[in-house]
């Protein structure tokens, strides 16, 4: 007997019927993608990373399966914030899900031409975190005044802005100047700096040499940094990303103080998955004896 | 994951074709329809269909198109070493019956796997094949020798009659009884042939190219809208009553940074 | 027909008779198991690091086992530098591969102290990495100066002087200083900084709440780590470490730049891993054709 | 990864020893003389062998030793859920023939598990107990029952004859012979059955405990010198000539800090 559950949660003012959002990336600029993952019971949908101008990503090989996860190189390729703007326009007519764009930008300036173009977003998210692209993404981490300024500046628009963490550098410092400049929410994480080399190749797989390592090799990463920006931040809601295969791993990220999870390389097994975790999740909280997976949040903290 | 393969012999099958015979490390296990991606170190990864699989050796066919093709055309001789991944994706429904395969210049790689399976399963095979001209000649032989039947048409009239696989098709299909047709070739032409097919009842399937990244569906590099159909892993091969659901399908085509262009002829 | 190779190796003075050694921590504080590891075919031995007075580590449980990798919180137990110094003197009485010491301090004259007591090793590692102890170990990382500094002091014993460092933080800074105080050569990459929870007891699992990831997990990690510390220095000597399980992930590791390799998780399959590690490594430098494995090092560069 | 179970009965079998059955969620499979690890979250985590394994029901028998321990004396009751990572460890050889099984109080744990085998195997079994006093006779009744014969002693004489279970294993082994002696309990103990089987030339084993901390063989922490014996992957169940080249064995003993200290008696 599954009791009847309440999986709903409120993310800095979005309204998710389920805690698992698609994370940025895996739906690359489609709309029929992010149908599918919608019908497949995603509760919000993340964009791939806009910049301002188009870009082409990194030459194949850009992935690199492992057993135990997947390294990728794809370098953010999208058609520009232009394309991407209109595509959300398209995609507001109808998706009923929350659309979360993502932005990335060398400067408060670059941020909010970009952002300009995405406001028929529900929510910005800036990704301070890709490691396999020069100058966008990561570097962001050494520079967390320059962070707090681009948060000031797509605050402006009036949506709720998220910032997408890296493992690497000092995520709590650059979570605490973004909260400061006003961030609605955090992501945590992006994929972890990694390479392959082909022993008999001798040489780096990569097209970009350089990949950003997902799946269930960083999940006890990620539950290590949602936990303590959790600990750190009680009050703000955090996605938390890495390495959700089933609801096993949702749960914990959830337990760890993430209000919902979000969802890359585990789709590459199909979108059924989604539905899976979903009702995994609810499963769980039924399990457990709970009305809410709101209970849950946090809870490994208590 | 690559599987390391020596290359045992590449042979020139036509003007810009060139046949690789790879020998794996190991089994690779496709099923018709199914592509790898070959990686070139220091140079780059293409997706390629696999033309045929008998115990370890492979049967690539690869048109020159641009940077990788072209640097295999003119570097990638016998006892190479090339890197595969895969098999990737989902290939053609293995019916029983009679099977019409209609291929277009290379696009016969991947009827070919399909023929050996389709003999293996007792069906009767016959071949349309469309080809530029007479100096293709070796590529169709491999589909055709499989083949119960076959019929070849050139541009030029070179070889066969004179005319495209399109024209062949249809006037084996306005004639005869077929279970199933199988294309693949340009989009234009597999539009063409689908509807030829559909219109007689007929179930067809057709092997669609895009511009694969990923090639596991992670990316949506290689998306056809609006039904969002990743080729790489919702297809290539994908059955006719989709693809008229598919916009895209022989009009659009997203190049390497998502922009939606339109397919090149 | 395997040819004959060479897999003898140089670091930093330390003449191995492989590339492959035992990284810190498995052996604990056994003779015996350094004697069976010896026989197994490591090439050196790094002891557990240790602290000037002895500390019991975190509670049980003190590692969780994961499909990939192993998440470890032993809180760097150790009977102390006094009785560790005898365990060397001891060993080096019948050990015939060198011995590396592993010291945590957190000031120059601490580790002076530890190291007055370990100087019978062949070799000091100052381990700047340990992500499951505070105050100790990695939290050096945000202290270029205090590691430069601490690796003065080490200097003072004429023994060839290892930094371990952590895949989080600006390793490359550390390294920079490390190196530009005399440090004779890196260690990379400690454990990544990661934790588990248990859904059903919903709470963290380790007696130590935060544990380092190690095993097949962070091997894409440890290569980028090594790849860009040879680009960056590009004759320092470095032991590449994480994630080898095969001679797989270790030529990787020796392509990418390392001269040797460190084993830690893959020995809780046995001993016998060392070996065929070995035999796997002198294998693959005979079917590429080579006399020495010396010519693979760093040769993903070229 | 642990395996989740319910604490489906706690029973005292003695003053200070408590009998635990679990239900898991899964099988355990252990073979007798393995170990588990079981969590008692927010509390801590402690080696236990495995007594008895059927279905998914397994057996512990739980001296009060610290602070885990305490913990779960005086709190884990029917309804607990405890948590459980194994089989761990190697186990006992599984002989034919006539086996003298020799557990002192708590130790006769691994035995219930190995006597049950021993009779699956075909064995005949003759058991040597030793216990403090008569308040222990129901951690004997398992063992007792299993085997085909059971000899108890205790310290003061309440149950059974008057001594300890060397005392009894010395005038079994004397009287007749044992094709395999299996013995767990004490260090001091084991090391006095050890000699008299070999002395005998009977084939021994001895099953340890040591500070357990990884339980899976990376930490070093339960090791025997000098041999670099690690109890929790190399044993707990060790031969008696490997015991006797060991050097610590009944001597020696490495504290939480890894410093070697004198063998608490
Ligand atoms: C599932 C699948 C199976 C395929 N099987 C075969 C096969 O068996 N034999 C074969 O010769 N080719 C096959 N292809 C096409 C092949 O992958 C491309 O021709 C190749 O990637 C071109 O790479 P390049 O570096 O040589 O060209 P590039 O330097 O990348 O230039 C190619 C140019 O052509 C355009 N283009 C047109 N079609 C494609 C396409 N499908 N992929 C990439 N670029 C394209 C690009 O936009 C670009 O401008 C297949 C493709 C797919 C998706
Ligand atoms: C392979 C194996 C199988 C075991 N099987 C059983 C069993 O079936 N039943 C059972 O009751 N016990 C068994 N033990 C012993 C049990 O693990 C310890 O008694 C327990 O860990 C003590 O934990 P604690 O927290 O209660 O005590 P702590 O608070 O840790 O205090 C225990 C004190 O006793 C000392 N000590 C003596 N022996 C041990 C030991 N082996 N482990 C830890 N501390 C020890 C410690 O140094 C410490 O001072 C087994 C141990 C091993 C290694
Ligand atoms: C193919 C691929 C593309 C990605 N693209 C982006 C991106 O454009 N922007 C971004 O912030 N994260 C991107 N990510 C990172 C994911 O959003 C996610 O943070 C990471 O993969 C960890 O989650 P996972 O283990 O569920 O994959 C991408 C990941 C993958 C695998
Ligand atoms: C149980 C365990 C204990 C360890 N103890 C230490 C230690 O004391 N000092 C240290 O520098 N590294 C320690 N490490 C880290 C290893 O030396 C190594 O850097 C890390 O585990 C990655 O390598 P691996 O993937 O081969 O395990 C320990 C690792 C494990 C698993
Ligand atoms: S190429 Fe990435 S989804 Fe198909
Ligand atoms: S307890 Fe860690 S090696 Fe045995």
């Amino acid at each position: 007997m599954v009791r009847l559950v309440d999986l709903r949660v409120e993310l800095a003012g979005l309204e998710l019927r389920n805690p698992v959002v698609v994370a940025s990336g895996p739906l690359g600029v489609s709309l029929g993608l992010m149908k599918r993952a919608e019908e497949a019971g995603a509760a919000a949908i993340t964009l791939k990373t806009a910049t301002l101008r188009p870009r082409e990503g990194h030459p194949n090989p850009v992935v690199y399966e492992l057993p135990y996860g997947l390294l990728n190189s794809m370098g953010l390729p999208n058609p520009g914030a232009e394309e991407m703007g209109r595509l959300i326009s398209e995609a507001k007519a109808v998706m009923r899900v929350p659309l979360i764009a993502s932005v990335a930008a060398q400067s408060p300036r670059e941020a909010e031409e970009v952002a300009e173009r995405l406001r028929g977003a529900d929510a910005l998210e800036l990704n301070a975190s890709c490691p396999h692209v020069r100058g966008l993404g990561a570097e962001l981490m050494d520079d967390p005044q320059l962070v707090a300024d681009i948060v000031s500046a797509l605050r402006s628009f009036g949506r709720p802005v998220f910032v997408k963490l890296s493992a690497h550098g000092d995520w709590i410092g650059v979570a605490s100047r973004a909260l400061g400049a006003g961030a609605s929410g955090l992501v945590a994480i992006n994929t972890l700096k990694a390479m392959a080399i082909d022993v008999r190749a001798k040489c780096p797989v990569l097209g970009g040499v350089y990949g950003g390592l997902s799946g269930p090799a960083i999940h006890p990463v990620a539950v290590r940094v949602v936990y303590e920006l959790h600990r750190e931040f009680p009050d703000v809601p955090i996605i938390g990303v890495g390495g959700v295969e089933t609801w096993v791993e949702a749960a914990e990220l959830i337990l760890a103080g993430a209000t919902a999870v979000g969802v890359a390389t585990a789709l590459r097994r199909g979108f059924h998955v989604i539905g899976e975790i979903v009702e995994g999740l609810r499963a769980y909280v039924a399990g457990e004896g709970l009305a809410s997976i709101r209970e849950l949040v946090g809870a490994a903290h208590r | 994951m690559y599987v390391g393969s020596e290359v045992l012999r590449a042979e020139p099958v036509g003007p810009d074709v060139v046949r690789y015979v790879l020998k794996l490390e190991r089994r690779l296990g496709s099923s018709p329809g199914q592509f790898v991606m070959v990686w070139v170190p220091r140079v780059g990864e293409v997706a390629l269909s696999v033309a045929r699989e008998e115990g370890r050796e492979i049967h690539l066919l690869v048109a020159r198109k641009g940077r990788v093709t072209g640097f295999m055309h003119d570097n990638v001789r016998e006892g190479w070493r090339l890197y595969v991944r895969g098999p990737l994706g989902r290939g053609f429904a293995v019916a029983k019956g009679t099977a019409l395969l209609v291929g277009g210049g290379v696009g016969v790689a991947p009827l070919i796997h399909l023929c050996a399976a389709l003999k293996g399963a007792g069906a009767r095979v016959v071949a349309a094949i469309g080809l530029r001209s007479a100096d293709y000649r070796a590529l169709a032989e491999d589909l055709a020798s499989c083949a119960d039947e076959a019929h070849v048409a050139t541009e030029d009239g070179s070889l066969g009659i004179r005319g495209t696989a399109v024209d062949v098709a249809e006037a084996l299909l306005s004639e005869r009884h077929f279970d199933f047709v199988y294309v693949c070739g340009k989009e234009a032409m597999m539009r063409q042939v689908i509807e030829l097919a559909m219109a007689r009842g007929v179930r067809v399937e057709a092997s669609l190219e895009r511009l694969v990244k990923c090639g596991i569906g992670v990316c949506g590099a290689c998306v056809l809208e609006p039904l969002g159909l990743r080729v790489c892993a919702d297809g290539p091969a994908f059955d006719g009553d989709t693809l008229t659901r598919a916009g895209d399908f022989g009009r659009w085509w997203h190049d390497a940074a998502g922009r939606r262009v339109p397919l090149q002829p």
